[in-house]
């Protein structure tokens, strides 16, 4: 199997879909969907040949490792599952057929890029992806979004293109596994690598401050493009992240630096990062009223428990975070695609515009339930086997500060949880939703499937721990130690099994609990009255409305990095109005006048030398 | 205000100008040039393809350009290519007046003509034609050559378009002249590729330096010169006697 | 000595350009300007009681001490130049009149 | 027998024809530029000299592959550009001839002074054409800044005739290489206004904005196209290879380049006309190819040249159109523009997307090289700021696609409110040439060892490089 | 030396003429001035040993110049009346 050869397939199979989706924008949509299980096929096949360097057009190197087939496998699932979402969205874009084109370039990106074997690769590829998926995200509400994750997608690029170019310029090499070596005895160019290199996975995984492009894209993105930002592109930045502490010897490069609690001060600050944008993504996430903005700040806190679990790089903190890559891939896949067929129904995520979607949609509801639950780090689902390894590894090294962190974050996830499943799910139906059609089969299977193995790798993480393992073997960190399915850690180990079991048994009881003593009353939400009073407007007195009001007070006026970016925006612009007005006026005899003080300057240089 | 400034700026962009030609060691200062460090002396010695001894006036024959006047053998000949671009410059020049003139045909009439005016500018404009005719078929020998010769015809045109309401030199004359001219010149260049591979190669004979018909074809370029600029800058002439801008 | 006289020449040039709000006016600063140039160019190729690069009867001989012909040859071709674009910036100057109904730029006012 | 002087002669000959058959001189044009196209398939390199009196006293047509390359871009820029706006041509067809020779003339020269004749021949006709569709003022605002521009350019050469002697530009090298580099500061800065104000560097550019800003589909292509290909070619030639200056001046020289860069593309930040937002980044892409060719990488500078040229003429003859039909370039009144023209759209994009240099695009090999090239000097700073000014190029030029674009609102149904009122009509040269260049710059980006192998050979994307490689200008001595 | 002398009267005499052409108020003044200028420009050239220049400086710089910028001026002038 050539890693090439389906390189070259996804190229021209994006292409064939775009002409075809000029003439039929249906029949395009369902060839997204082929194309993307092809090449899911394909890369699960490719695990037979790690190890195994491929090459492209003299420029591009591919190299299958466990590695990359790993993050590959998760992309090609989230795309594969939101694939199927397309079709009932052919009607809704202005342009489908540019929409399917990019869809699939982004994918190919994302594929090349995991696999490549030289740092050129990675920015090719890196930067495919930016642009094409910069081409989607405003086909759904704002063209602001596109622009503002065009930037910051940028920024990140701008540190990878540098690093490549010093790296190439000191090593003369781009080979991921030989470029970094000779940094192990340089901190001090080795701390600049550092930086420029993690930017990009900074900014991809939309860690604080590069947190505002998030909410922005997931929250105006195409419904069916959600899935895939948040369950797929933001783990590029985790793959950055990996080797920039798995292959770049960063803890032997500043081991003689300043350490804090055992750890160098760079990585100590990426991982305070990590914190703040727990903390902070936790925050907005209660306070947003937006269903897919909340998921897009409970991203943002997720993306933070990844960055602190790679940066670790030790035996429970990096499978931690790997792992918790893959669920949170999944879950947030999953959940996006709930809201997706919410928002196809009833063309809205506003929470308090919603609510008793269970009587509609009883599936999208538990798929829903699954993987928010997931997301919050709530056993028995994956979320909370990883989260688990990821603060075990924590409280193993004694980060207090961000152990803190961590504890406030899944504290935190329980409200915001609750919010969308009590407003958007449970509750009764509005008027405006009474009669809903439910949702076709079509988009039930890949949202059951992702749930599915959501729980899956809840219950049995076996399987993704021992190829985590292989991945830690492959940059000599001592792999997870597992026993049957249980988890080994210093102090304690984990059965996911059997906590699935005592659960499920405590689930089971409730349910019979609940169906015994059913007394089912009806009361209409709307159905409030005051004394004296006419009510005009209901909703005001809806529980979904002002759901968390005393949280949202306590930090109502936050500083926000929104203003600081549009400040920014707003200084250059105001600097090109100064260009403008002094040297492009219409006035020839001033820019004469530039003219004779330059030769003046050049004369003064002329004494000087 | 601004004036001072600006003189302020100027004066000392004058100073440093000065100051640095003086003690640039490269450039020799106000004639103290030393032609021998310059390419020019073989254009003075004719020599610039092997050497060749002393040039003559009136007995060295068939040198390598025959014109006697040095400017002109360079203008005309070593340095043949910048001529035709100065040729273009003004015929770009008198083309883009046409384009903004053109399409007004009314010409302006600063005062009555009267008939002596007339008379004598007639007869000086006969006089100025002959001169500038001479001027520049005489190019190679004697001071001036296409360029003031064109020139003096153009005044011509100009003194006999403004002392006489009646002239009319038609336009499309002038242009064809222009045209025409221009071609030729190009053809004598294409010509000498033909004959020697050698854009603007002197393929006639050179001549004895100082006789009337010397220099190979450095008069007839120089008369066509002429005639295209004279052709060139009585357009330009015509064009902004024209209604042109106004009201 | 008429060498720097000719480079004063160009700077009076210049400081007309940065004065002058006139259009005409500033054409006539780009004409002193190219005097100026003109000036000095042939003035690099002037040597002392050196004869004007002709042959003639009288001074027959190419040994002799002619000043240097082709700094005047350049400067022949850059008189022309000089005239076309004068020709040029003054039609450009009457559609200007036509338009705005006035010389100078600052009535015209910033921007077009 | 070399023919490279008919690139000159024909087109020069067909102008003064097509003033005895005025209803001709559009034909004679698409004549002349065909015949220049076919022309660079048969001219073989090496050098000319004029008169057949040898260098460096006569003049020299040089033919090495630098000028090889720069002729190729030139002369298919212009014959597209002509072919993609015939229509607007209208009586200019002898200026274009006229500036045809005069571009061609600039490249092929050997000769400092005839350099400064055929700049003088081609700033005439782009004034001339600034002037087109009475844009008067700023066509006598370019005048007045070009006049004192190549005025200065002229005082240089004599200085440099005084000091040296000569005038044949390979003579020049050799002689100033033997003298302090600190004799030839004021010259070479001189000569760098003479060119800078041709090649749209700050602050020698206020021209760019009154004359590019109101110009229409086949000026605009034309002066930010051919004429800033040619100034910017010539530009490499001098100070990459004749003036090579290595003193405090070449530290000014590449502040004045960089801040260009910078500067310009803040003030195409701040701007709201598609043209303005052109125009800025085009002086900001002059500043960065003439930092590239001051500090000597040519192969970089000639690849960004390449990019940048082209991208321009298919923006640029696109936006005259619209704003030629629509008598407006604000982006918020074209929202929606694409909905109706989707190939026209496609290629402005891809385009757009070269000029950021991202990847599948001709771009990306060009930014790549300069990175390369820059650091190879093991210069940081620079690149640190091409690269931040390349995040501000991004965000402007994201913006203006997606508001021409006009992605609307997902779940629409009614989408003709995303479309603009405004009414344009492409013909038919239009789209296919813009539509062709677009798949060039595609190709050229999948396949970069396309353009290089053939003039060249092979030239990986990682080559070390060095300025020697395609200049030869042998002054034929 | 005399020629010294004349060279200096020259240059002040061009000195002259040419400050009054960039700065006199009146648009009339100032051309006349610069064909002056260009007059004398043409005795330096005289005195530089280049007659070819002079001669083609006084029939293009100080005639055909001065005369297209006296037709553009009076034609203007004939339109409207401007200072």
């Amino acid at each position: 199997m050539d890693l090439s050869l389906m390189a070259i397939l996804l190229l021209i199979g994006s292409f064939i879909t775009y002409f075809v989706s000029r003439s039929n924008k249906k029949v395009g949509s369902y060839l997204t969907i082929l194309i993307t299980l092809f090449a899911l096929m394909y890369v699960y096949i490719l695990k037979n040949n790690i190890g195994l360097t491929y090459e492209l057009f003299g420029v591009i190197t591919f190299k299958v490792t466990y590695l990359g087939w790993y993050f590959s496998i998760i992309m090609a699932t989230v795309y594969f599952s939101a694939a199927f979402f397309n079709p009932f969205w052919m009607e809704k874009f202005l342009y489908p057929s540019q929409y399917n084109l990019m869809y699939l370039l982004s994918f190919l990106g994302t594929i090349g890029l995991f696999f490549s074997n030289d740092l050129l690769t990675i920015f090719i590829f890196w930067e495919i992806t930016v642009w094409t998926s910069t081409f989607i995200i405003p086909l759904g509400k704002s063209r602001k979004a596109g622009v503002m994750y065009f930037v910051i997608s940028s920024i990140g690029s701008m540190g990878l293109l540098f690093t490549l170019m010093l790296m190439y310029n000191k090593v003369g090499t781009l080979e991921i596994s030989k470029v970094f070596n000779m940094l192990a005895n340089e901190p001090k160019l080795a701390s600049i690598v550092f930086v420029m290199f993690i930017l990009s996975g900074l900014t991809k995984m939309g860690i604080f401050p590069f947190h505002i492009w998030l909410p922005q894209a997931h929250g105006n993105a195409p419904n069916t493009f959600s899935p895939v930002l948040s369950g797929g592109l933001v783990k590029m930045g985790g793959f950055i992240t990996f080797l920039s502490v798995g292959v770049f010897p960063a803890y032997e490069a500043f081991k003689d630096g300043l350490h804090i609690a055992g750890i160098p001060i760079l990585i100590y600050i990426m991982m305070l990062l990590g914190a703040v944008s727990i903390i902070v993504g936790t925050l907005m996430a209660i306070k947003s009223e937006d269903a897919k903005k909340l998921l897009a700040y409970s991203s943002v806190a997720n993306g933070g428990y990844i960055l602190i679990g790679i940066l670790l790089a030790d035996q429970l903190g990096l499978a931690g975070g790997m792992m918790h890559m893959l669920n949170h891939a999944f879950a947030s896949a999953a959940s996006f695609l709930a809201i997706a067929v919410v928002a196809y129904k009833t063309n809205t995520t506003k929470i308090s515009e919603l609510g008793g979607m269970i009587h509609k949609m009883p599936v999208t509801y538990t798929v829903f339930l699954i993987s928010i639950i997931s997301l919050a780090g709530i056993p028995p689902m994956g979320g909370f086997v990883s989260k688990w390894l990821i603060i075990q590894a924590l409280a193993d090294k004694g980060l207090l500060l961000i152990a803190f962190a961590a504890f406030f974050g899944s504290i935190g996830s329980f409200l915001y949880v609750f919010r969308p499943l009590s407003a958007v799910f449970l509750g009764q139906v509005a008027e405006r939703n009474e009669n809903l059609t439910p949702p076709s089969n079509m988009m039930r299977v890949p949202m059951i499937f992702l749930a599915g193995l959501v729980l899956y790798f809840g219950v049995l993480p076996r399987g993704v721990l021992e190829i985590i393992g292989k991945i830690q073997a492959s940059v000599g960190i001592t792999p997870v130690e597992l026993n049957g399915q249980a988890i080994m850690a210093v102090n304690g180990n984990l059965d996911a099994l059997k906590v699935f079991v005592i659960f499920g048994f405590g689930f089971v009881l409730a349910l019979l609990l609940f169906l015994a003593f059913k007394k089912p009353r009806k009361v209409d939400l709307m159905d409030t009255y005051t004394s004296a009073e006419f009510i005009y407007t209901k909703e005001l007195y809806h529980y979904a409305h002002d759901f968390y009001a005393p949280f949202e007070r306590l930090y109502g006026n936050h500083p926000s990095v929104e203003k600081w970016a549009d400040q920014i925006s707003y200084k250059v612009k105001e600097v090109g109005d100064l260009v403008n007005k002094v040297f492009f006026n219409f006035n020839p005899s001033l820019s004469i006048l530039w003219i004779t003080v330059l030769i003046v300057i050049i004369y003064l240089g002329g004494v000087i030398i | 205000m601004k004036k001072v400034l600006a003189f302020i700026l100027v004066a000392i962009l004058g100073y440093f100008m000065i100051t640095g030609l003086m003690t640039a060691q490269e450039f020799s200062t106000y004639g103290n040039v030393n032609l021998d460090e310059k390419i020019s002396r073989n254009f003075i010695d004719k020599d610039v393809n092997g050497k060749s001894d002393e040039i003559i006036y009136g007995q060295t024959s068939n040198p390598e350009t025959g014109s006697a006047n040095y400017v002109t053998s360079i203008i005309a000949n070593y340095r043949i290519f910048d001529t035709l671009g100065e040729v273009t410059v003004l015929f770009v020049s008198a083309l883009g007046v046409s384009l903004l003139f053109g399409k007004n045909t009314k010409k302006y009439n600063f005062y009555e003509s009267n008939f002596i005016l007339k008379t004598a500018s007639k007869m000086i404009f006969g006089l100025i034609l002959v001169v500038g005719i001479y001027i520049f078929v005489h190019g190679h020998l004697t001071p001036g050559g296409g360029f003031p010769g064109g020139a003096m015809i153009a005044s011509s045109i100009l003194l006999m378009y403004l002392a006489d309401n009646e002239f009319k030199a038609n336009i499309n004359k002038f242009k064809q002249a222009e045209s025409l001219s221009g071609s030729l010149i190009l053809v004598i260049g294409l010509l000498g590729i033909v004959t020697s591979g050698y854009f603007f190669y002197n393929f006639l004979p050179t001549g004895t330096v100082g006789e009337t018909f010397s220099a190979g074809i450095i008069p007839i370029i120089y008369t066509l010169i002429g005639l295209k600029v004279g052709s060139e800058l009585s357009g330009v002439i015509y064009n902004f006697m024209l209604e042109g801008g106004e009201q | 000595m008429i060498q720097y006289f000719s480079i004063i020449l160009m700077l009076i040039g210049i400081f007309g350009l940065l004065i002058d709000r006139n259009i005409l006016k500033l054409i006539v600063s780009l004409n002193v300007f190219e005097i100026g140039l003109n000036l000095f160019i042939v003035s690099i190729g002037f040597v002392n009681n050196g004869i004007a690069p002709i042959l003639t009867a009288n001074n027959s001989s190419s040994n002799l001490n002619f000043v240097d012909p082709l700094p005047q040859a350049l400067v022949l071709t850059s008189i022309v130049i000089g005239l076309g674009i004068t020709s040029l910036g003054l039609a450009f100057a009457r559609k200007i009149y036509k338009e705005y109904n006035t010389f100078d730029l600052n009535e015209m006012g910033g921007n077009n | 027998m070399n023919l490279q002087i008919l690139l000159i002669a024909i087109p020069l000959l067909l102008a003064f024809l097509s003033l005895l058959l005025k209803k001709q001189s559009n034909n004679l044009l698409l004549v002349a530029g065909v015949m220049n196209v076919a022309f660079l398939t048969i001219i073989q390199k090496g050098t000319t000299v004029i008169g057949g009196f040898q260098p460096p006293f006569g003049i020299t047509l040089v033919v090495d592959n630098y000028s090889f390359m720069a002729l190729v871009v030139l002369n298919i820029l212009f014959l597209t550009t002509i072919l993609m706006s015939r229509n607007s041509i209208e009586e200019y067809g002898s200026v274009l001839l006229v500036a045809m020779a005069g571009l061609n003339g600039m490249i092929l020269t050997g000769d400092i002074f005839n350099l400064f004749v055929f700049l003088e021949i081609t700033s005439i006709t782009a004034y001339i054409l600034a002037s087109k569709n009475n844009n008067y003022k700023n066509a006598f605002h370019y005048l007045v800044i070009g006049t004192l521009g190549s005025g200065l350019f002229l005082f240089g050469i004599a200085l440099l005739y005084g000091m040296f002697g000569t005038l044949n530009m390979h003579d020049l090298s050799i002689r100033i290489a033997d003298v302090d580099s600190a004799v030839i500061v004021l010259p070479t800065f001189m000569i760098f206004i003479g060119l800078a104000v041709e090649s749209k560097l700050m602050p020698f550019s206020s021209w760019v904005k009154g004359v590019l800003g109101n110009a229409d589909d086949i000026v605009a292509p034309l002066i930010a196209g051919s004429y800033a290909a040619t100034s910017l070619f010539v530009f490499g030639r001098l100070f990459s290879q004749v003036l090579v200056i290595d003193s405090s001046l070449k530290i000014l020289l590449l502040t004045i380049t960089v801040v260009t860069l910078v500067l310009g593309e803040f003030a195409a930040f701040s701007k709201s006309k598609i043209k303005e937002i052109l125009l800025f980044s085009s002086i900001g892409q002059a500043g960065l190819v003439a930092t590239l060719f001051v500090s000597g990488l040519v192969l970089p500078a000639v690849l960004q040249l390449i990019n940048n040229v082209f991208s321009k003429v298919v923006l640029f003859t696109i936006t005259g159109k619209i704003a030629k039909d629509t008598d407006t370039d604000e982006i918020a009144e074209l929202r929606g523009i694409f909905a109706d023209h989707k190939i026209i759209g496609v290629s402005f994009t891809i385009a757009s997307l070269s000029l950021l240099g991202l990847p599948l695009f001709f771009g990306f090999y060009s930014k790549i090289n300069v990175m390369f090239g820059l650091f190879s000097l093991n210069i940081y700073l620079i690149p640190a700021l091409i690269l931040f000014s390349t995040i501000i190029e991004g965000a402007y030029f994201i913006r203006m696609l997606l508001n021409l674009w006009n992605t609307g609102e997902e779940g629409e149904k009614s989408k003709l409110e995303y479309k603009t009122d405004k009414i344009v009509s492409f013909s038919k040269y239009k789209k296919i040439g813009v539509l062709v260049i677009s798949i060039v710059i595609v190709l050229m980006g999948i396949f970069p060892s396309l353009l290089l192998d053939n003039l060249y050979g092979d030239k990986t994307l990682l080559n070390e490089n060095n300025p020697e490689y395609i200049f030869e200008i042998k002054g034929g001595m | 030396m005399e020629n010294n002398i004349i060279e200096i009267f020259i240059g002040i005499l061009m000195l002259f003429a040419g400050i009054k052409a960039v700065t006199s108020k009146k648009m009339l003044d100032s051309i006349l001035y610069l064909s002056l200028l260009s007059m004398v420009a043409v005795v330096g050239f005289v005195i530089m040993k280049a007659p070819d220049v002079a001669i083609t400086e006084a029939v293009i710089g100080s005639g055909l110049v001065t005369a297209v910028f006296l037709l553009t001026y009076s034609v203007v002038k004939k339109s409207g009346d401007i200072a």
